[in-house]
């Protein structure tokens, strides 16, 4: 696995509930990885201990078998292996132009310029931002921000890459782009771990689901697996995909009718990438 | 006749042209302007601040040294105060103008932190908002970033004393605002002295053209302030 | 609310040219405007007007807007300029008239004072706006990181440009949101809305303020805030020419009168 | 029709080119309307110049038939009657607590405080606020906020309701429980017009869609003549919800094999509210 939680408590100061509480969970390496659960279940609390950003009151936190200790030296290298790109780009892009915001994560590294050159020219092309370069951060279009800040943590090879709700407010094309972006991604071999509220994208692009209730893990598995639990889903209020919904009304057809062609038919649209 | 109704034609005119135009400028009365000021005064104010802009650079480096996280909330409480000057306020004239709000600065940051930023300040209002200059810049510093500050955090602390905060907070940011314009003011006469009346002739002149929208303004943001106080309080 | 500054200075048609000619030249010709006589100094306004409206085609309805606004400064000020009280009568008056023992006066000095004013403002102001409609400011910040402005400076101005935009989106939105439900409608609930405003974008910030310091860590912050700038820029034969020409004509013509 | 646009051409200070140009659309009274579009097609813009918040450059917008002349006093009479709530709650609340933040539009209007404390009780109750009214605002959850967002605007009671995205971010939960809002505000005969990306939940919730494209009408219609013309979509690079994408492959299946019971299961579980 790559980063796993033990037994993990957070509580945010000067309140009195934890916001995780007990959580004991792995992230599965190289994969797919989506989270999901009601707003306020942890997810972005989740996020902030895995960067190391939070310490959590009890259980430990481990990288690839090594428990953080939450020294300078080991959240600088955690930070490089573990990339964390925030909710809101606003407040996560700080220099004036994307090109240098871009460099800053390298700059931090001591980088020196002639390494930092070629790296920032690639990631820009990688993201479709090359004419973007010079452009001041406050002339983006959303869609632009959300890319720059993917950019940003990439530019520095991340092993595990966190994304805490990139698909709020795009459309269905930057939707889509965003989906390319993230294939590519996993084919170089990052792990992804995403948190969305969107149970048909996590059906249709996770490896590996992992939901939370309250601060602990709830189910986790393959989406198949974890959106056959139906009555647990429904009691977590969040429901199943409608993909998933009419998958299982096919099976219950099937059984019934035998391998009619109108159930395979419909079975295909429904899978559209699967042979 | 014919030659004074045309002479009260012009007059309105030139009147009605000179309200448009100069009404326009209250939002900056208090920064002078690009090229107002003679070299030599220019010079001298920027000699007269730079020691005080240097002396607060030197205790902000220290500070960011220890935490430099305190980076980001200087920029940030900077980017406020650029906001806050831009934010348009009702004035009794009828026209608008702004709040300079280095009154709330200087009591939550200190006076000589709030120079500095204050500087930085003023570079933005005249690279993004064309509000003063760049070779009046040492005099502009002088009155926004050095006497406003200065006075506000001394006022404040002063009344304080007698345990009414509310009015220590509303006396600070409008004498600090007051004097800024005092100061501007004095910076005019001592550049422009009537020729005859010298200096102080000048300096009444001056203070009392900008007083007519000056003192209304200095009350306004001293009411403002007490209200945005009262809101953090709640908070 | 809206700095169009800016917008046009990313726009400009010398942006290409590199900041530190544009830089150079713009103080060189402050500097002359500074000892220049009013004659030279017109001209001065006019050429720089030239590259600004027709060099760099920024809308000279614009340009003519920003200069306004210096001019108008002068206007309120020529009063107290102009306009003398004296006891008796003033050595100087041009034109003058008495109330009871008061001697109100049109100053030879003041007006020649007021003339010597505009002719200044309006050169150095041209020199200024040159800048600012040519260069954009992520530039000038790349020549003052050059010529080694200290690095806390170079870095809080990167960092509060970035973060005015931002607070200035929010107090737009605030503004905006709270128009549409009438806010500002009289002059009391102008000045309560105005307060909750600031007051909630006091909050903002102090929100902004945490979650930079999350993210800035979570990309590695070590204390600064260093970043780096590839930009390439392409020097112009012809307008380095006609910037070094002109300067040259000015400076002999400001020297040998 | 309630507010109608006619060939409306908006561009923002400082830039180039329109962001509405010639648009010429009508709101539909007492209708649930989708407003769809890629991300930058002016939707939000169309908001705000439905809400007299800004001003035409040309054409001309009608409320009931009479063009906005935007003096203050048809300015705040028009605010009263169409009620705007902004995507992001965090842009659009702006008092310390539940209760002020409700109150802020009455007190606009000059209401006493005896007429406002019955208002806000009532408006508290209906939107399930009442043991918050006191809390401070940034203590609420992000549903919370979206349900304050609301209340602000319903109490002041509007006849059109302008909303921007109120599902993003929302779990599935809270975007359930919005739903049903949504039904008791329509249901009271207030027309409202709802700008969102989910595809998906235009299908289920409207009555009639709205099409925009870079600033112009591109369709318009009930959502089932809209999401028929499947290629216009596509170039639109919008795409057609799932459940349309089965109805038609349905359609097709049902062409060749008639009315089999598979056939008839499945369109039962895309339509579960109709007979």
């Amino acid at each position: 696995m790559s980063l796993a939680f033990d037994q993990v408590e957070y509580t945010y100061p000067g309140t009195k509930n934890p916001v995780i509480q007990g959580l004991t969970v792995e992230i599965p390496i190289a994969k797919r990885t989506a989270l999901i659960g009601q707003n306020g279940c942890g997810k972005t609390t989740l996020f902030l201990l895995a960067n190391g950003l939070y310490k959590p009151q009890r259980g430990t936190i481990a990288w690839k078998g090594q428990t953080l200790s939450y020294d300078r030296r080991s959240l600088i290298e955690l930070r490089q292996k573990v990339g964390l790109v925030f909710q809101n780009p606003e407040q996560q892009l700080i220099a004036s132009t994307v090109a240098e915001d871009i460099s800053y994560g390298l700059c931090n590294l001591g980088w020196t310029e002639s390494e930092i050159e070629p790296a920032i020219a690639k990631s820009l092309a990688e993201f479709g931002l090359t004419e973007l370069a010079h452009h001041p951060i406050h002339h983006l279009s959303l869609g632009q921000k959300k890319r720059v800040s993917l950019a940003d943590v990439m530019v520095l090879k991340p092993e595990l890459l966190l994304l805490d709700e990139p698909t709020a407010y795009l459309d269905p094309l930057h939707t889509r782009m965003l989906a390319q972006t993230l294939e590519t991604i996993h084919a170089n071999g990052t792990t992804i771990l995403m948190a969305t509220h969107d149970l048909e994208w996590v059906y249709r692009w996770a490896d590996w689901v992992i939901v939370l209730d309250r601060g602990t893990l709830a189910l986790e598995g393959t989406p198949q697996t974890v959106f056959a639990q139906k009555s647990i889903l429904d009691h977590l209020k969040l429901g199943v995909p409608l993909t998933i919904d009419l998958i299982s009304l096919l099976n219950h057809l099937e059984e019934q009718h035998g391998n009619h062609p109108i159930i395979h038919q419909i079975r295909e649209r429904l899978h559209p990438n699967q042979p | 006749m014919r030659t004074r109704k045309w002479m009260s034609l012009a007059a309105m005119a030139g009147l009605s042209l000179y309200l448009v135009l100069g009404s326009a400028t209250p939002a900056q009365a208090m920064h002078i302007a690009e090229g107002f000021l003679p070299v030599q005064w220019a010079a001298f104010w920027w000699a007269i601040s730079l020691p005080f802009f240097a002396f607060g650079l030197r205790s902000l480096t220290r500070i960011t040294r220890q935490n430099p996280e305190l980076k980001l909330l200087l920029a940030l409480a900077g980017a406020f105060t650029f906001v806050l000057s831009a934010l348009k306020l009702p004035s009794v004239t009828g026209s608008c103008s702004h709040p300079t709000g280095t009154g709330l600065g200087a009591i939550l940051f200190g006076p000589a932190v709030m120079t500095v930023l204050g500087g930085l300040v003023l570079l933005f209002q005249a690279v993004l908002l064309a509000h003063g200059g760049l070779t009046t810049l040492g005099a502009n510093l002088f009155s926004m970033a050095i006497v406003g500050p200065f006075v506000a955090y001394g006022i404040y602390h002063l009344v304080l004393r007698t345990g009414n905060q509310k009015a220590a907070i509303f006396l600070a940011s409008a004498f600090a605002n007051l004097l800024t314009y005092v100061t501007t003011s004095i910076q005019l006469a001592l550049a422009f002295p009537a020729a005859t009346g010298g200096v102080w002739a000048a300096f009444l002149k001056f203070a009392g053209i900008f007083a007519l929208t000056q003192i209304p303004l200095a009350i306004s943001e001293g009411l403002l302030t007490v209200l945005v106080w009262n809101w953090l309080q709640t908070y | 609310m809206h700095l169009w500054l800016d917008t046009l200075s990313h726009r400009n048609r010398l942006r290409q040219l590199p900041p530190q000619h544009k830089l150079l030249f713009a103080t060189i010709v402050l500097l002359i405007a500074l000892i220049a006589t009013p004659i030279i100094q017109i001209a001065i306004a006019i050429w720089l007007g030239i590259w600004i409206v027709i060099y760099a085609q920024i809308p000279c309805r614009i340009y003519l807007r920003l200069l306004s606004l210096a001019i108008g400064f002068w206007l309120i000020s020529i009063p107290a300029l102009i306009l003398g009280i004296a006891d008796r009568s003033a050595s100087d008056a041009v034109l003058g008239f008495s109330i009871g023992s008061t001697y109100f006066y049109l100053s030879q000095q003041g007006i020649l004072q007021a003339v010597v004013i505009l002719t200044r403002t309006l050169s150095t102001v041209s020199c200024l706006y040159f800048v600012l409609f040519t260069t954009p400011f992520t530039e000038i910040l790349q020549v003052l990181k050059q010529i080694r402005c200290p690095e806390v400076l170079t870095e809080l101005l990167m960092l509060m440009y970035r973060f005015i935009f931002i607070l200035l989106s929010t107090a737009r939105e605030l503004w905006i949101a709270q128009h549409s439900r009438n806010g500002y409608r009289s002059v009391r609930r102008w000045f309560y809305s105005l307060s909750l405003l600031i007051s909630q974008l006091f909050r903002k910030t102090m929100e902004n303020y945490q979650q930079f310091v999350l993210s800035t860590a979570a990309r590695g912050f070590n204390g600064e805030f260093r970043v780096y700038s590839p930009r390439t820029y392409r020097p112009s034969r012809r307008y380095a020419i006609e910037a070094s020409l002109g300067c040259l004509i000015l400076l002999l013509i400001s020297l040998c009168r």
